[in-house]
């Protein structure tokens, strides 16, 4: 981007002993997901970009406006951000209507009492709870009361979005269908929007680009493809479902811990190397045949993961191996059993640390 | 809020008893009360022309008392639970005055500010023609200065209790503080401005000590139901309990009328 | 209770004292003078509303003697049969017109009350100041319509201390003890005295102590202590 | 709770400019009293031997009434906001009634009970011996009585306000309905526990009618401060003034010093 | 299972117009999940085994001792009932600590304060909260006051456990890690559990069965294979991601409004057939070759899903298809253009209705 970006923001902010330090840019209709281990402060730089939770530096600056400048004590309140908000934990007005709840913010921003509720209407019937418009929100299912409060941040509009866990109290069902409602929202509108969210899923699906903060800090961003496949940390790694090793590489070898794994990929210095559990193949016994990788290792765990079982293995590297239960029946697998590991070169990917 | 649907209700006998207890206490010296009224002359007792006048009054004072609290008394809460300044703690002490304040002793206070010579009562006497002693409005200020920290302390419970998350998320939603106070706050903690509203008409409607001293006692004008019982106390004491028993039907009649509005079930 | 040995033919004990808060200065030092003069004997006590007083002892309040501050209220305590023989008159006080010192409105007599512009407090009839206030208002054809019928003298005369009325029609003992204000005598007053009954109880846990207690202030130097204060001396004196 | 954390408070005027008429409304009098108040005479009229005494007799007094209110106000406040029986709209109005019932009507009604000739305390009498009339015990009665219906509305409302749903939680983890009271319910509504005794410590500390009729008023064992203002009033304004500073001077210290604790603030 | 089984329910409730019917059969030592669109009555089932939502009739038996039985008026309080629940929204109590609230349950159940706190902590540290022992739950993010309220069910081993949404809240690395130990301890205890979730992914690790719910009736029920093989409802379908349609079959055809499919299944009578949308190929003129089914269809909507494009098809029959993006390049999709499905009858499945 050449334009400067609609969202420009330094968030450094207190909370209790935990101290969060991000920076963050969104361009105009671009969609960030933000993703973090619980506890890293996710929900914090989301209150912070709304105005409920006070910057001690930085700056925060949204189309251009300085809304938050500490240093030179600039702030503005939440109900002067052009900025809209899904809550974690819905905070539907429980004494309005559903309807009344969605009509509440076109109501503030202007719209006279019809209008906010012809509007709000159309909100509710694109969240599928055109049926619901009269029922108070305690009469609403969670995930019911999760789609209001969705439909009541869309309803205002705004520059900026921000959504935390807009999805996690969804069924299925209704996720994919709230999830595409809500692709086609953020494809339409000109504004920049912020999702916090645990699911991956939804983070490749609706986000252009994805930022990761552990413990208060930004470890890593970018688009969905390079955070995939170049994972840097631990958290991520198993976001994306990868087994993830730092270690130093000297061209096609990378030296992790007490073994050497070659890789296709050329790198030199502190590197990391990754491949997915898939990649993993076990032995009974020493494989002889064409992956460069072989080592052994110890069965600790054994998990059932989607169709497959997930193996967790000690020995030189600590890994993650999926199996077929044909082949886990085969080699009997059970915690303790000592097992070959083997990766192939070509499913290993080593990229600078 | 959900209340559990447990289908039978046991209720544990360490607090059915002390539940009971207090009841009982409350209500015996109803119950004593209620020995001791002349039934016989009672009919001749209540047809007497001052009844009903002081009891009218007694209502229609009470009841403005009561709103004048809630429009000063609520907003000062919401200061008190939402507002951080110098002397908060201070200032919510002060509140509980006219509480611990014997009554007589406030009527006096409000006689040495409102009265003819007080600080602020000369200056209406004097620019506004306005005196308020002796007057209707004197019965209601005064049983509302003893009645407002009910109302106060009440309420700003209530919004302490309540989630101020809602109010950030009004925030977000464009409303602004009064916005948010009138469309989210309130609505918010209507149990608790009720709960407060009836203890404040109870205690404005009970009223006796400041009232006689700040607007004196005249059949029709300031004779509120407690000072005419006082006055027949003097003399006959059963005339007082007939007062009372008056005074004490029709409150709870109202408040047993008013459902549970008051205690905040919606 | 602060009964002592009953069946004790000395003043020994407590004399427990039920009298009306009109009395509080003049029985608290008699009180102290008794027990001066009675040592080992303590006497305790209640002042309140003589209608309070009179409830309580009808409740069965341990109680030796009562000073009531009207017959009426000494009444309901004998039509109770709460009494040990009849009541004696202890005192009498006579209305005055309290006034700010100085009398600012001039206020020469009953007549003047019922000029335009002055307010008048009265007490209620209810109370013996009441009942007294009307009859003289009555025998000096006097009308008015006051700005308040208080439940006390103590209510009439803070009002006219704060400068809230003009006057007010009280005891002279009030008027006496309040400091700031000045009592108008008039004539009429004569008619309407107040009497000051005292009696022995007939539950009373001390009898000997009270029937004492009783002499000690009906005698010259505790009838010198309540004219002191503004009583007029009974007229069997 | 989380409070917002917004970086500038504006308060928009229509809150704060009743706030402060309230305030103000409740607060002037009292420096009406302070004007009034003889300050060169004030070390002399404050050393006499009674004070001390009616003060602390007073504290002591409203202290043990407030705690009675709360062993037996907090269990009829469950009673009421979460238990479903016949009459309870009715039970619930006659809590109100020591709240309208004028004092001294009180104090005439206890003494009907109570007293020696009374329904209950003859019995009392005869059997145990125990009489409460006119003693420091009976003081403790008559002011629990007046002051209690302050504790039982508050910590009803509390209660309904509270999400039954954490009682719940705590059933499915094996606790009846005694221990859901005691380790979840009540840590819950602490704060509306707190507001409502100190709302009924007040009111009892400034109780006057119901106690000079129940209790009478000897010095040291019966006459607590509101008492002596009251005899003081007989004789001299300023005594009772400064009698009532004293009062007032003592328990806002002691509310403020309990920081905010009162008003649930952990 | 030929021994009854532990927990023998039917459940039928009233809650406002909702209308709850439902028959649960739980074995000792299995887990069923309890799948459902929103609003289906899966939190009132739940309230019912709990005994905090009374029976309106049926019956409820755990480990052959009637709990509930209003014929008879057989009703046991929940603090008797051998459950542990893990409500949907925590509802940790606020005033006390992670470790008292966990060790609240444990305390009740008998223990004392010690042994119940030492207890506590074991569970707390097996759900990765050790350190936030001394926290009260408004100090904890959401998704670590999540785990102490799974911590807190399971630390007083119940007999039935109950779990609304137990991982809803967590992130995707805390997720994986607790369903681990979730699996782990539901392998170890004897007692019934039943899962109420909305995550298949959940409901497939954890559960040896799969109940559906749909409007306060059981749907469907079985095992993990069968319900994704044979969905007989839209919302399973969608929840397993089939294409689902009824029609009436008549050996390898089953005729499904204008369209008749050649199946691989033999199948007579009404009959469901499913297939998924990657086995949808798209042409842009009429395909030759093997696909015996092949029709004509127009683009509604084209959304992102996962590293694919999900199509969706009106037509004789309304499909959803996935392509890859290279092919929607190639095919140039956009709503509203003509197309040609294929679907091979090797990839359908049919089965009686
Ligand atoms: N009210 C509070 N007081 C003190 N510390 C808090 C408070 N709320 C949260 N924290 C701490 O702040 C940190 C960041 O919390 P935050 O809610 O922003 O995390 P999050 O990334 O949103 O987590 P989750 O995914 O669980 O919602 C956490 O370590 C938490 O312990
Ligand atoms: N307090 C209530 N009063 C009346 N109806 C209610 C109440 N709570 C829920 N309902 C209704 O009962 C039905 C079942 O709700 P329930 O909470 O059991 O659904 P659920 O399957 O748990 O949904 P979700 O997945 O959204 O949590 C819903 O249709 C809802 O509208
Ligand atoms: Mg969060
Ligand atoms: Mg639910």
């Amino acid at each position: 981007m050449t334009a400067p970006p609609l969202l420009d923001a330094h968030l450094v902010a207190d909370r209790g002993a935990f101290h969060l330090d991000a920076r963050l840019r969104i361009g105009a209709g671009e969609v960030v997901a933000l993703l973090g281990p619980n506890g890293a402060g996710k929900t914090t730089a989301l209150r912070a970009l709304a105005g409920l939770h006070p910057l001690s530096a930085g700056h925060l600056t949204l189309d251009g406006v300085d809304l938050d400048r500490p240093d030179r004590r600039v702030w503005t309140p939440p109900e002067r951000r052009p900025v809209g908000v899904v809550f974690q934990d819905y905070l539907l007005f429980p004494h309005l209507s559903a309807l009344d709840n969605v009509a509440f913010g076109p109501r503030r921003r202007g719209a006279d009492r019809r209008a906010a509720r012809a509007r709000a209407r159309g909100w509710l019937d694109r969240v599928g709870l055109g049926g619901q418009a009269r029922h108070k929100p305690r009469q609403l299912s969670g995930g019911q009361a999760q789609r209001v409060a969705l439909a009541r941040a869309l309803a205002v509009e705004p520059t900026l979005l921000l959504l935390d866990e807009p999805l996690a109290a969804l069924d299925a069902r209704t996720r994919l269908d709230t999830r595409a409602e809500l692709q086609r929202h953020l494809g339409a509108h000109p504004g920049a929007t912020l999702l916090v969210t645990h699911d991956p899923l939804d983070a490749l699906v609706l986000a252009d680009r994805l930022v990761i903060v552990e413990q208060g800090r930004v470890v890593q961003e970018g688009d969905a493809a390079t955070v995939t496949a170049r994972p840097r940390t631990d958290y991520v790694a198993r976001l994306v479902g990868l087994n993830l090793h730092r270690g130093h590489a000297d061209g096609h070898a990378v030296t992790v811990g007490g073994l050497t794994l070659t890789t296709a990929d050329t790198v030199r210095g502190d590197a990391f190397v990754a491949f997915p559990p898939a990649a993993v193949a076990l032995h009974p016994t020493r494989p002889d045949g064409s992956p460069r990788n072989v080592w052994p290792a110890t069965v600790t765990g054994v998990q059932r993961h989607g169709d497959n079982l997930r193996v967790q293995l000690a020995g030189p590297v600590a890994v993650a191996a999926d199996v077929t239960p044909a082949a886990a029946a085969h080699l009997g697998l059970r915690p303790g059993q000592p097992v070959w590991a083997a990766v192939k070169a070509a499913e290993t990917r080593a990229y600078p640390a | 809020m959900t209340r559990p649907a447990r289908r039978r209700q046991r209720v544990p006998l360490p607090l059915l008893l002390p539940a009971g207890l207090g009841l009982l206490f409350l209500v015996l010296p109803l119950a004593g009360l209620l020995v001791r009224t002349p039934w016989t002359t009672l009919p001749r007792r209540l047809a007497q022309p001052g009844v009903l006048t002081a009891l009218r009054l007694s209502l229609e004072t009470a009841t403005a008392a009561t709103l004048l609290c809630v429009a000063l008394g609520v907003p000062l809460a919401w200061l008190l639970a939402r507002v951080e300044f110098p002397g908060r703690r201070l200032v919510r002490a002060l509140v509980t005055v006219p509480l611990v304040l014997p009554p007589v002793v406030g009527g006096v206070a409000l006689l040495l500010v409102f009265g003819r010579r007080g600080l602020l009562g000369s200056w209406l006497d004097a620019t506004f023609g306005v005196t308020l002693p002796f007057t209707t409005a004197g019965v209601v200020l005064a049983e509302a200065f003893v009645a407002m920290p009910f109302l106060v302390i009440a309420v700003e419970g209530a919004l302490r209790g309540a989630d101020a998350r809602y109010e950030e998320a009004a925030a977000t939603l464009g409303a602004g503080r009064w916005t948010t106070f009138t469309r989210v706050t309130l609505p918010l903690v209507a149990p608790g401005v009720a709960a407060g509203a009836v203890l404040c008409w109870a205690r404005a409607l009970g009223e006796f000590g400041a009232t006689i001293t700040f607007a004196g006692n005249y059949p029709g004008r300031t004779q509120t139901m407690p000072l005419a019982v006082y006055l027949a106390l003097e003399t006959d004491v059963q005339a007082a309990i007939v007062l009372s028993l008056v005074l004490l039907t029709v409150s709870v009649a109202i408040l047993a009328g008013l459902r549970d509005r008051w205690v905040g079930v919606t | 209770g602060g009964a002592g040995d009953g069946s004790s033919a000395d003043t020994g004990g407590t004399v427990t004292v039920f009298a009306a808060a009109s009395l509080t200065e003049t029985f608290t030092q008699l009180g102290r003078d008794f027990e001066s003069a009675h040592p080992g004997t303590r006497v305790v006590l209640n002042f309140a509303g003589s209608s309070a007083l009179a409830t309580q002892i009808t409740q069965g309040a341990p109680a030796d003697v009562f000073a009531a501050a009207s017959p009426a209220t000494m009444k309901t305590v004998t039509d109770a049969g709460d009494a040990a023989g009849a009541p004696a008159v202890l005192v009498r006080n006579q209305l005055v017109v309290a006034v700010p010192e100085g009398n600012p409105d001039r206020v020469g007599g009953l007549a003047d009350l019922a000029r335009p512009g002055v307010k008048v407090a009265l007490c209620a009839e209810q109370v013996p100041c009441g009942a007294a206030a009307r009859s003289a208002l009555d025998a000096a054809g006097v009308r008015l319509t006051p700005a308040t019928l208080e439940q006390d003298v103590k209510g009439a005369l803070a009002k006219v201390k704060l400068g809230e009325v003009d006057a007010a029609l009280v005891y002279r003992t009030d008027v006496r003890a309040a400091d700031g204000l000045a009592a108008v005598e008039f004539p009429e007053s004569a008619r309407t005295v107040n009497d000051y009954p005292i009696v022995v109880l007939k539950h009373a846990g001390n009898p000997d102590g009270a029937r004492a207690f009783v002499d000690h202030v009906r005698s010259d130097a505790g009838l010198a202590v309540l004219t002191a204060a503004g009583f007029q001396a009974p007229p069997s004196r």
